[in-house]
């Protein structure tokens, strides 16, 4: 068979394409146009995508879980977590013990305007206070804004998705959100 | 003239890459100051640097003809650190409270000034990469290897400017990254790092302790709430 | 004299003798085009500043540095998985494939080895950013010369590939999920049949390349015989990648220094192409990009079980000594040469980046061309400007 | 023929320039919206602009008015006078094309005798205000722009020229009514069925007219002077605002006349093939036909403009010499045999 020419087969490939984006549907209804479904754009503020739930979108902090140990400060690669807190007194686990000294948190911002999205911090942290939620709609029209407190951090606590569970032949254990 | 780290363990020998030392100290004699293998990984040759063009050229009569890169080692020790805490910065953790002496020798090959030129040379035909260093004396000169690799003429600019080594026979050693008024060498150790300058380590903060003359107080407080609650926390 | 000045002097001593030609007549004076740092074809801030004859150019220089980051310097006030974060963001469209050869780099100091399952995800990660970073380089060339769809092709199917990318690491551009001793976390359920499905459809895709611009006789006419870079001055200027492999140097350091992926499980071959132009630079590309969804698919078959972290210590001390590690990037050789002292990071790292050396040949290139060739020759030599700046 | 309003002379003037002053803006708007905006959203698996109006039909005002509102500035260096005209040169240039162009018996601005000639002579005046954009504008990528704008446009005139004449010799008159004429009442070796649509008998013609067309138009392949990745937008770069708006509808209203040139020289203007429908009715119905098939045309305009990398100019030079213009020659000489045989 001879080869068509190049510039033949190139006009054919972009024809295609907008067959099939104006006419993505298969069966009787092939002629009806719907290019809503046949692109694949995304119409952004109308409808939204749904990013993976690993995406690494924004930190929720779980406060309970925060023993103010500065394990995330000290690692962060842009310095961006400010960690205060004190020391309190708390009653013992069980009757008859004594009362134990824990630490309180007072601050915990990250600021976001600095913040890499490197997720060591999430990771360093031994007591599972720190998770990534994939949501990305924080923008602010001030930078100073980006700076988000403890409160904002644990507001975004609700949209922690579940831990995936693994493909086959994975030794990993899949973790729990704490709730 | 050599010296030469015996594989460790029951390392299976290198056969290729110690036939090519030989090889190499054969051709490049005098040359030659000092050469370190690790076995299976990479061989360092440090050549003095009156002959570091000639040792360039011997090497890639050796079939080392395609180049890889040129930079400058500066063996100094940074003055500030990781500009962090000091403790942390040493390295210290639970298990050893010992901090890390930092060692202050001068890498594979050994050296005896600050400044070490270091270029990486591959052989396609033996599958092999070469590392070549040498020191840069006082003078902070070099000869330019610019005429026996022709790729190195960039390499040499950005070393030029990062660690202000001038390249002997370069025609064009000028700034490449640069602006032309910048002041100072940015990767020499003793080169401010300004960002991590301007702003304190946010990790120094510590945990602000209960003060002793409330301590007995807060506890009978606690206490007393625990007591009333029945035991349950 | 090497090969290398004497077909330099020949290309400038032609160029020179063709301007004469045309000044003698008319008398032409020459202008200076400065092609970026803000211009379409440099993607990025880079500058080519251009002396021209009309349309020819007589020398061309890249300036750069409007994007440098000091990665090096930045390095070393790092700790090893600080420095993780950052190199991602060195080739930002080849992300992952950044992370590995660093950390390999910092396994082979501490002489450790990451588990088989984790190296084979790695090595499917790292396909999958060849395939995301290709598949741009596959459209753009097409735009560089004025075709206006492929790169809307390769946005969109590079997206589904970045999609993959982002369920693993939760980064689409920067997964910083590559560790030292394995990786961060395991693939997720459902993940293999879905990478699978979407190689198909990547495949597809370079067939429509191939139908809407190899086989295109424009395309071709401004491609052929532009730009060409012979092997020994390729390899002279430390050409790598795809650029050295059309100059028809058979050299891939997947294959020929492994530094333990398993590219060496599967069965897969090194395209080269003789010319040397810039459609020997494209075609190899795009057989590369196919190649690699051929490798992806394989491995995907053959996940080996068990763990995917070695036993490193919780906080990571590099033993002292120095390591150079390069593996087959997107564009090219990445390297890092690492210097520990026994430190948390790093004393000095060294970052050879393919674009530099392959940038570095634009003067010797671009000798003699027209203004349009500029563009075409930028664009097949496929650079990312932060990995020229760092 | 008949007329199918008698009205007063200057009434009748007043409505046609009226409708001519329209006819660019509408006719970018409608080409803009239907290629440029939706059909290359398609052929790239986009949706394009949907937001403004229904299915985005009021994006192209919304642009509009967005370059209205913008600040017009003058290069510092620029040479200010020229920098003002050159934008009004090429659009006067599309405008005066319009003046010939039949939509109906009757519905023709102007229905010179040498109306072939006429269009021709008033397209290559674009050229004119490109070089004076490109020359006025102090900048080196315009300057390039420009030059290579004015090289172009006289290589492809030539061969433009040279397909019409083939279509002329045919037609035996330089009057565009009479082309459409000839094509409704001529007949393919005997067969009168469908008239003679030119673009049987000229197809050579019609490939070369096109070609040329594509390069007249600065479209992809051949838009080497506008050419975003090397010259970022060539003899128009240093433009903003309104004036950029001149040159953008400029652009897409001589799309629009050199298809509607083609439609009438080749596929017989507003003439509906295989019907022979009173002129009155045609008046009305012309416009329509005419319509259908420069859209028709303008998508091939299009497509091509949307699937194909772009020329370099040396080889574009060589095209035209080379190729195109032989071609044309041979073409006119084919035609002269057969209208000398048949």
């Amino acid at each position: 068979m001879p080869q068509l020419p190049g510039l033949i087969k190139g006009l054919g490939v972009t024809a295609k394409t907008a067959g099939r984006t104006l006419f993505p549907k298969r069966g009787w209804k092939t002629l009806i146009p719907a290019p809503q479904k046949g692109a694949v754009t995304v119409q952004y503020p109308h409808e939204k995508e749904a990013p993976p739930e690993r995406a690494r979108g924004v930190i929720a902090l779980h406060e309970e879980n925060c023993t103010a140990c500065m394990l995330c400060s000290r690692s962060c690669p842009d310095w961006c977590i400010y960690i205060e807190g004190h020391k309190v007194k708390a009653p013992p686990r069980r009757e008859g013990g004594k009362p134990r000294t824990v630490n309180m948190l007072d601050r915990f911002d990250i600021d976001y305007a600095l913040c890499m999205y490197c997720g060591i911090c999430v990771e360093v942290c031994p007591f599972d206070a720190l998770f990534w939620t994939p949501e990305y709609e924080y923008s602010e029209p001030r930078i100073a804004d980006l700076l988000h407190d403890k409160d904002r951090l644990g507001e975004w606590m609700e949209t922690v998705p579940d831990f995936l569970e693994y493909e086959a032949g994975s030794e990993q254990k899949v973790r729990k959100v704490p709730r | 003239m050599t010296d030469e780290t015996p594989p460790e363990e029951s390392v299976v020998a290198d056969e290729k890459r110690e036939a090519l030392l030989a090889d190499l100290s054969e051709h490049l004699g005098e040359n030659l100051v000092e050469s370190h293998l690790r076995p299976h990984e990479d061989l360092w040759l440090r050549v003095t640097s009156e002959s570091w063009q000639d040792s360039i050229r011997i090497a890639k009569s050796a079939g080392f003809e395609y180049f890889g890169f040129l930079s400058a080692i500066d063996w100094e020790v940074a003055p500030e650190g990781r500009y962090e805490d000091t403790e942390f910065d040493a390295g210290l953790d639970e298990e050893d409270d010992e901090p890390v002496e930092v060692d202050s020798s001068t890498g594979y090959g050994g050296g005896g000034t600050r400044f070490q030129i270091l270029t990486q040379l591959n052989s396609l035909s033996q599958q092999i990469g070469l590392l070549l260093k040498t020191d840069v004396g006082e003078d902070m000169t070099i000869d330019t290897i610019r005429d026996v690799f022709a790729g190195a003429d960039w390499h040499e600019r950005e070393t030029y400017e990062m660690f202000g080594i001038s390249f002997r026979g370069h025609p064009t050693l000028q700034p490449l990254y640069l602006p032309t008024e910048f002041e100072g060498h940015p990767l020499r150790k003793d080169f401010p790092l300004l960002a991590r300058q301007v702003k304190p380590w946010p990790g120094v903060v510590d945990i602000e302790e209960i003060p002793e003359h409330l301590e007995a107080q807060l506890e009978a407080e606690v206490m007393a709430a625990f007591e009333a609650n029945g035991g349950a926390s | 004299m090497t090969a290398t000045s004497d077909r330099e002097q020949m290309a400038y001593i032609s160029s020179q003798a063709a301007d004469a030609r045309v000044n003698v007549e008319l008398d032409t004076g020459d202008m200076t085009l400065n092609i970026g740092p803000q211009h379409p074809a440099t993607h990025g801030t880079l500058r080519i500043a251009c002396q021209l004859d009309g349309e020819q150019v007589i020398t061309a220089e890249p300036i750069m540095g409007y994007m440098h980051r000091g990665y090096e310097k930045l390095c070393e006030v790092r700790t090893y998985p600080q420095c993780t974060t950052l190199i991602n963001r060195i080739d930002w469209l080849g992300s992952f494939a950044n992370e590995v050869p660093f950390i390999l780099a910092a396994e082979r100091l501490m002489e450790v080895e990451a588990p088989p399952r984790a190296q084979w995800i790695r090595t499917i990660l790292f396909e999958l950013s060849r395939v995301a970073n290709l598949a741009l380089f596959l459209g753009d060339m097409g735009v560089q010369i004025g075709a206006l769809t492929p790169v809307f092709f390769a946005f969109r199917d590079r997206e589904r590939v970045l999609n993959q990318i982002e369920e693993v690491t939760g980064g689409r551009f920067h997964p910083n999920f590559d560790r030292i001793g394995g990786l961060k976390d395991d693939i997720p359920k459902g993940w293999i049949e879905e990478t699978r499905s979407v190689m198909i459809k990547m495949r597809t895709f370079c067939d429509e390349m191939e139908d809407l611009l190899v086989g295109n006789e424009i395309f071709q006419a401004r491609c052929r015989g532009v730009g060409v870079i012979p092997p020994e001055v390729a390899l002279g200027y430390g050409l790598s990648g795809a650029n050295l492999r059309a100059s028809g140097v058979d050299w891939d350091l997947r294959r020929d220094a492994n530094p333990g992926l398993a590219w060496d499980q599967v069965d897969w071959r090194v395209w080269t192409h003789p010319d040397g132009d810039s459609f020997a630079r494209y075609w190899v590309r795009l057989q590369e990009t196919r190649e690699a969804t051929h490798i992806v698919d394989q491995l995907l078959d053959g996940i080996p079980s068990g763990p995917i972290m070695a036993k490193v210590p919780r906080i990571i001390k590099v033993p002292a000594g120095e390591a150079y590690l390069s593996t087959e990037n997107p564009l090219g050789e990445m390297g890092y040469y690492i210097v520990s002292k026994g430190d948390l990071g790093p004393f000095r790292v060294k970052i050879r980046t393919p674009s530099f050396n392959n940038i570095s040949i634009v003067p010797w290139v671009m000798k003699g061309v027209y203004v349009p060739d500029v563009i075409t020759i930028l664009g097949s030599l496929y650079f990312i400007l932060g990995d020229i700046d760092r | 023929m008949t007329t199918l309003l008698a009205l007063p002379y200057w009434q009748e003037t007043g409505i046609k320039l009226g409708l001519a002053l329209a006819i660019i803006p509408t006719t970018s708007l409608i080409l803009v919206y239907l290629f440029l905006f939706k059909m290359m959203a398609f052929m790239q698996s986009r949706l394009g602009p949907n937001d403004t109006g229904p299915y985005g039909t009021l994006q192209l005002i919304a642009e509009a008015i967005k370059f209205l509102q913008k600040e017009d500035i003058h290069p510092a260096q620029a040479d200010r006078r020229v920098f003002r005209m050159a934008p009004v040169v090429v659009l006067a240039s599309t405008f005066l094309l319009y003046v010939v162009l039949p939509a109906g018996p009757d519905a023709i601005v102007q229905d010179l005798d040498t109306g072939v000639f006429y269009a021709m002579a008033v397209s290559s005046l674009s050229v004119l205000g490109i070089l004076m954009a490109g020359w006025s504008s102090a900048n080196k990528y315009a300057l390039l722009g420009g030059l290579r704008a004015a090289g172009q446009l006289i290589a492809y005139e030539l061969p433009l020229i040279l397909a019409v004449m083939g279509v002329v010799v045919q037609a035996e008159t330089l009057n565009l009514q009479g082309i459409v004429e000839a094509q409704a009442t001529g007949e393919i070796f005997g067969f009168g069925g469908i008239g003679n649509p030119f673009i049987l008998t000229q197809f050579l013609a019609f490939l070369i007219f096109m070609i040329a067309a594509q390069a007249e138009l600065t479209q992809t392949p051949f838009d080497m002077p506008v050419a975003e990745t090397e010259l970022v937008g060539g003899f128009h770069i240093e433009y903003t605002g309104f004036r950029f708006l001149l040159f953008f509808m400029a652009e897409f209203g001589t799309a629009f006349a050199f298809a509607a040139l083609a439609s009438v020289m080749f596929l017989g203007g507003w003439w509906i093939p295989g019907f022979d429908v009173d002129d009155n009715i045609l008046n009305v119905l012309g416009p329509g036909v005419m319509l259908g098939k420069i859209l028709l045309i303008s998508f091939f305009i299009f497509w091509v403009r949307f699937t194909y990398p772009r020329l370099r100019e040396d080889q574009l030079q060589k095209f035209a010499w080379k190729v195109l213009i032989p071609l044309a020659l041979a073409n006119i000489v084919l035609t002269g045999i057969f209208k000398v045989v048949f």
